[in-house]
């Protein structure tokens, strides 16, 4: 009893995918019609979503799936399929609108760029691949969609191809993820072994309901911990962080689209999607994957954040801290609040593509330049994209009650305050809040306030299409609020099914409320101390100390060149790879060479018996052939005139000869 | 089957044909070629294949003899007129000739009379040729479409 | 009186006659060309006569293979003009005894 | 009463034949033949006459005029005196022309116009010939004009008379091509090559009151629309004449022509028109069958020559309304346009067979349609052809 909008979920992501085929197929040329044809396959899909949103409304936990055979090999029918669920209707909705948002910013962005159409089809390829993942009920369908995803951000990150350091990034970022991606299909391969389906919901009998779950037994920890591999590679996790603030790179819209709002989160989606191998035989809410998730992204929040304070570049203090606070998703995840987790998934979908767009809003007024040291009091010369920048500012640092990031990272502390393992990832995160306002402070001081430095001086408003969508964004972000807050906790209820809803001003103020504005005001207010002389000074030339740098050098340098930890890669595993490659390559020349050589020896030697037998014995009779050939040639050449009636007639003259050969033997 | 019609059809057939074989005039020629295709047509609407006929009228009327009289034209500062006549080439045909009605006249199974047959409708051929003869009509398809690739790129100018 | 098989075989032998004499006695390339086409219409009539007089009317063979032969005939005459038009482009000539140069 | 008059014609046909009852069978059949042949030149003969001098009189108003008007009752006997005028000129035959070629051109441009007409049904049971591929021969007999075009532009012996043939001879066979294919899909909707089957087809009425006529789907409007404007082209009419353009090559392939013999010619161009009009009515706009249920008592042959007089006025029209068309323009327009648009009419069709020929069928076929033709006028891009003109003079 599937509703018409289940039957043809796939017309989601199939609808940006088609328009970006189009949009290859046009000529270069058409950049009008390229960016309509983008804007409007978004618009389908927005809408589109919004009917799949309508049906799980309706319903408190509606769950329905369509699945059919892709294949057969062999007798095992190899099944997919797409699922619409409260998590999936969420997230189309979120995807789709913050990124009709990008797709205008981009408009805007992009005008000059003589790749524009090129820029629009990889966009709308991203954007069907995303919805895709979303919509997939089959590990096999959402690995197809996820590799599709990892294409069009390795496709967009290397977008400006004739930048070495664009190349090199694009590079780093593939691969870094496809070494998460090898644990996630060993992963896949794994579960295929045990329960022979991959379809998560299937009226029973799918992976991710009780009987697939029986099947699996204890090798569920490792299968939860190989997909979780995939999901530290796309979500920027630790150890394999490393690529995301390369992926800057892009062009700024693809930094908010892909690297802050949409594709970094699929990691954390997946992690929810398959919720039910995680906390398969968990004891009060505990089992070993999970703890490893915590860990993992209580790491990597604390670290990306500590990173983040000693940035220079606007983008690179954007994507650590997405970096950080996809760390918080995890270990809001990893603790049990996986609605928590996905609530500041969605929030901090729209804020960070906020951020984002509003720091692309930023280098296009400065001339593209990337250094906040460069810029300041930009406030006065873009009021637009600096409001919208603080909306942005406060949602991300979490200042409690008008902005979204403040409710749901209060949900995460409080999910993970009750965490019965261990009390240290809590106090950690706190740290993490910290540091996170700090960070924050110091890049608004940097970049809005103090006296107008080198870059900012010709600094100008964006054009309208680029400020509606912040404008856009920004209103999100702060309406978000409304759904959110413990008091109507409308989409908590709306992701577990809860059906008992109901508005009660009383748990609008809980004990964690007050931690979390006391540890804001700290952070803001450290922040503002630190860094308030740090915009005035060295008018006309780069603010040239910073004061964590001169209070505490050594630190900062740490946190500056990213605690060392792309030269410790290159260190330990690419020097590895170069030895183990030159071992290959002394193998290659030398053992196996020689094997080959000796075998080539021996057919020399046996060539030079044959030459032998060839010169004095064949040679010779076939030279006797051959010249009594030519003598012939000479001959029959001469009936070869050249004149076609000649031949012509000479067919006559043979089909003659044939019928009478025929009227005589008969 | 009317005998007298085969005789008529037969002797402006056959007149037509020889005309376009020895006329000297080119233009001439092609013009005579062209009626003794409508002849030809002729022949097969007495033998009851109507559509063949018609096909054949609609090809070769509509489509060859334009062809050939557009290429006269545009080679016309060669010779107009074509004198020079080769009379092995006669000697050969009339041998042929011989040869064919030698073994045509000995054949005995040859002088039936025509039996009755029902009317080869349109409907019908179009049946055969969409299910028998699919592949051999999907072939036709493809060499004609070569042909008028081959045919144009033959003819194209070529660029300086 | 009906004409028998043989007459028209003997028509469409004397047609072919002519078409071979055409391609074989004129200098013009363009004779040469309407001579095998005239061969070709003999053989087709051969066809659809064979058809006509065979004791299985209902199999249109004849008729299928004289269509099939019409339409590569067609397409034979365009590739053959378009050939005729390029050799005159080249050597200013039609006439085909002038153009031997794949003599041996 | 109705069904009498309906089959006043045939009755009498009968009436006359019913003389030589007595008679062998061939020369029944002879003399059926030798009826049928002089009831059609008597009706499209006058129809002629009638049509040149209403062209001339419409023509005339158009251009706020008054037409002929002195021979005759409103100038209605204006075309006997055009014929008396046309038979006692002097038929020149120039002196270096191919004289045989010469003369034939014409007797073989009329003969084949007039036999394009034998196969179309102009009312119930009124078919001249009934052939079983008589569409096929309609085309069959209709290539042939070319040759005839030809043999008059070559006949001549002058230069006008061959540019005028080769433009004629360029036109009529690209647009021969979106012609015929814009008759597939009603032969394959139909799955006959008869007209009578055709006509018979588009009887009765969808949804009680709109006429089954192939004209009212969208595929079949198309295909109208574009056998309407390749007929045109046919019969290099305007916007179409640039092989007859006076202020160009004189008359065309009949610059050379005189007196009767270019009567002849003028007279095969009108009964082409009336053919390929008559052809049109019959695939697309229903035969012989009356529009509504209930004047179906009007016998069906006055409905056959109302919806072909119809035809027949916006050719005229159009000769009074559109100015000239260049040469490039018009190949242009056969090659990019009207045929990719004759094969989608092909693809309508059969969408619209297999959506059940109802309104879903009529929606999808409309889409299909609209499909292309959008992409068609965003690819062709004919406001960038239209840039500025541009002049090259001799240099």
């Amino acid at each position: 009893m599937n509703s018409g909008i289940v039957t043809n979920l796939w017309l989601i992501p199939a609808i940006p995918l088609a328009a970006s085929l189009a949009i290859l197929s046009l000529a270069n040329s058409r950049r009008k019609s390229a960016a309509a044809l983008a804007v409007i396959g978004q618009v389908a899909a927005l809408t589109l979503s919004i009917v799949a949103f309508l049906p799980t409304l309706e319903t408190p936990g509606f769950r329905a799936s369509q699945n059919f055979t892709w294949f057969t090999f062999g007798e095992q029918p190899l099944r997919i399929g797409w699922v619409l669920d409260p998590l999936a209707a969420a997230m189309l909705l979120m995807i789709a609108l913050v990124g009709l948002c990008i797709f205008v910013f981009s408009v805007g962005y992009m005008a000059d760029d003589k790749n524009f159409t090129r820029f629009f089809a990889y966009l709308s390829f991203f954007s069907g691949a995303m919805l895709g993942v979303v919509i997939a009920n089959s590990l096999l369908l959402l690995f197809v969609f996820w590799e599709l995803v990892g294409l069009a951000s390795y496709l967009l990150i290397g977008f400006w191809i004739e930048r070495p350091s664009a190349a090199a990034a694009a590079k780093k970022a593939f691969i870094t993820t496809r070494i998460g991606d090898m644990g996630f299909f060993l992963g896949i391969l794994w579960l295929y072994g045990h329960s022979g389906t991959l379809l998560f919901y299937d009226h029973g009998s799918g992976c991710l309901e009780s009987a697939g779950l029986a099947m699996l037994g204890t090798s569920a920890t490792f299968i939860a911990l190989l997909i979780f591999c995939g999901a530290v590679g796309k979500s920027g996790q630790f150890p394999l962080h490393v690529w995301l603030p390369d992926a800057m790179e892009g062009p700024t819209p693809v930094s908010a689209l892909i690297h802050a709002a949409t594709m970094v989160a699929a990691g954390v989606f997946l992690v929810a999607r398959v919720y039910p191998l995680f906390s398969l035989g968990a004891i009060n809410g505990v089992t070993p994957s999970l703890t490893v998730v915590v860990w993992i992204g209580v790491t990597t929040a604390l670290m990306a954040a500590l990173i983040a304070i000693a940035q220079a570049d606007i983008k690179r203090i954007l994507a650590y801290s997405t970096v950080s606070q996809l760390g918080l998703m995890m270990v809001s995840l990893g603790v049990g609040g996986v609605a928590a987790g996905i609530m500041h998934l969605l929030a901090h979908g729209f804020f960070k593509a906020l951020l984002f767009l509003g720091a692309g809003s930023v280098i296009h007024g400065c001339h593209h330049e990337q250094d906040i040291r460069k810029m300041g009091s930009l406030r006065r010369l873009m009021p637009a994209t600096f409001l919208t920048y603080a909306v942005g500012m406060m949602a991300l640092s979490g200042v409690p009650l008008f902005f979204s990031g403040g409710w749901t990272k209060e949900e995460i502390l409080h999910a993970t305050a009750h965490w019965p393992k261990s009390q240290v990832p809590y106090y950690l995160i706190l740290a993490g809040v910290i540091l996170t306002a700090l960070y924050m402070t110091r890049q608004i001081i940097y970049v809005f306030f103090g006296k107008p430095r080198a870059a900012s001086e010709h600094a100008h408003e964006s054009p309208r299409v680029m400020t509606m969508p912040l404008i856009a964004l920004a209103f999100c972000a702060i309406f978000f609020t409304v759904v959110l807050t413990p008091a109507w906790p409308w989409l908590h209820a709306y992701l577990t099914g809860d059906p008992a809803l109901h508005f009660d001003s009383g748990r609008l103020i809980q004990p964690v409320f007050f931690v979390s504005l006391v540890l804001v005001t700290a952070g803001i207010g450290l922040g503002v101390l630190m860094y308030r002389r740090a915009g005035l000074q060295n008018q006309h030339r780069p603010a040239k100390t910073d004061p964590l740098e001169y209070a505490q050098p050594t630190l900062f340098h740490f946190l500056e060149n990213k605690m060392w930890l792309d030269e410790l890669y290159d260190r330990t595993v690419v020097a590895f790879a170069v030895v183990s490659s030159r071992v290959s390559d002394w193998m290659d020349r030398y053992f196996w060479d020689g094997l080959v050589r000796a075998f080539g020896g021996l057919g020399q030697l046996l060539g030079i018996f044959t030459t032998d037998l060839d010169e004095r014995g064949i040679s010779a009779g076939v030279d006797e052939t051959t010249i009594g050939t030519r003598r012939i040639g000479r001959v029959v050449s001469g009936w070869h005139s050249g004149q076609i009636q000649t031949y012509l007639g000479a067919v006559a003259i043979g089909m003659l000869a044939l019928l009478l050969l025929y009227a005589w033997l008969a | 089957m009317n005998s007298v019609a085969f005789i008529v059809i037969a002797i402006f057939t056959l007149a037509a044909g020889l005309a376009a074989a020895t006329l000297q005039k080119l233009m001439h020629a092609a013009l005579s070629f062209a009626v003794t295709f409508v002849g030809i047509a002729a022949f097969f609407f007495l033998l009851g294949a109507e559509f063949v006929g018609l096909v054949q009228v609609f090809v070769y009327i509509g489509a060859v003899a334009v062809l050939i009289v557009f290429t006269i034209l545009l080679t016309r500062r060669d010779v107009e007129k074509d004198r020079m006549f080769n009379w092995s080439g006669v000697v050969i045909a009339i041998a042929v000739f011989g040869g064919l009605i030698w073994a045509i006249l000995k054949t005995q199974s040859l002088s039936v009379a025509a039996p009755e047959i029902p009317a080869l409708t349109v409907k019908r051929i179009g049946e055969v040729l969409m299910t028998n003869y699919v592949w051999p009509l999907q072939c036709v398809g493809l060499l004609l479409t070569a042909a008028l690739v081959g045919a144009l790129i033959l003819v194209m100018e070529e660029k300086q | 009186m009906s004409p028998t098989l043989q007459l028209f075989l003997i028509v469409s032998a004397a047609l072919f006659c002519i078409g071979l004499l055409a391609a074989l006695s004129r200098r013009h390339a363009i004779f040469i060309l309407i001579g095998i086409e005239m061969m070709l219409a003999g053989a087709n009539l051969n066809f659809i006569a064979f058809w006509r007089f065979s004791s299985e009317p209902h199999q249109p063979t004849g008729v299928m293979i004289a269509i099939f032969s019409i339409a590569i005939a067609a397409a034979e005459a365009a590739v053959g003009l378009a050939l005729v038009i390029s050799v005159y482009r080249h050597y200013r000539t039609t006439n085909v005894d002038q153009l031997d140069q794949l003599k041996g | 009463m109705s069904a009498s008059l309906d089959q006043i014609f045939v009755s009498g046909k009968q009436w006359l034949l019913s003389w030589l009852a007595s008679a062998p069978e061939w020369v029944i059949q002879i003399a059926s033949s030798f009826i049928n042949i002089f009831a059609l030149l008597g009706v499209f003969l006058t129809l002629f006459a009638l049509m040149s001098v209403l062209e001339r009189k419409i023509l005339g108003r158009i251009q706020n005029r008054y037409g002929p008007n002195r021979v005759g009752p409103f100038g209605l006997f204006q075309p006997i005196a055009d014929g008396i005028k046309m038979l006692i000129k002097e038929d020149i035959v120039p002196a270096r022309a191919d004289k045989i070629v010469h003369f034939l051109a014409p007797v073989l441009i009329a003969a084949t116009a007039i036999l394009a007409l034998g196969i179309i049904p102009y009312g119930r049971d009124m078919t001249p010939f009934t052939i079983d591929g008589g569409i096929l021969f309609f085309f069959a007999v209709g290539s042939t004009t070319e040759l005839a075009v030809f043999m008059a532009g070559w006949g001549s012996n002058n230069k006008f008379s061959m540019l005028g043939a080769m433009r004629a001879i360029a036109q009529m066979i690209s647009y021969e091509l979106p012609l015929i294919i814009t008759v597939l899909p009603v032969v394959m909707v139909v799955g006959s090559l008869m007209p009578n089957t055709i006509v018979a087809a588009q009887g009765g009425y969808a949804l009680g009151f709109v006429p089954r006529w192939f004209v009212f789907t969208p595929w079949g409007a198309t295909a109208f629309i574009l056998f309407f404007v390749s007929g045109l082209v046919e019969s290099n009419r305007t916007p179409f004449d640039v092989p007859e353009g006076e202020s160009e090559i004189v008359a065309g392939h009949m610059t050379e022509y005189s007196g009767f013999k270019y009567a002849t010619f003028f007279m095969a161009e009108y009964i082409g028109m009336f053919a390929i009009t008559g052809l049109a009515t019959t695939l697309f706009l229903g035969g012989w069958h009356a529009p509504i249920r209930m004047l179906e008592f009007i016998p069906s042959y006055v409905w056959f020559f109302a919806k072909l007089s119809t035809l027949l006025l916006v050719y005229v029209w159009l000769r009074g309304t559109l100015p000239r068309t260049r040469v490039d323009q018009i190949m242009n327009f056969a090659w990019k346009f009207m045929l990719p648009m004759a094969f989608t009419c092909i693809v309508a069709a059969a969408v619209w067979h297999y959506a059940g020929r109802g309104p879903a069928g009529w929606l999808w076929s409309l889409a299909v349609i609209a499909a292309v033709y959008f992409t068609l006028s965003i690819l062709l891009d004919t406001r960038r052809k239209f840039a500025p003109r541009t002049y090259r003079f001799a240099e």
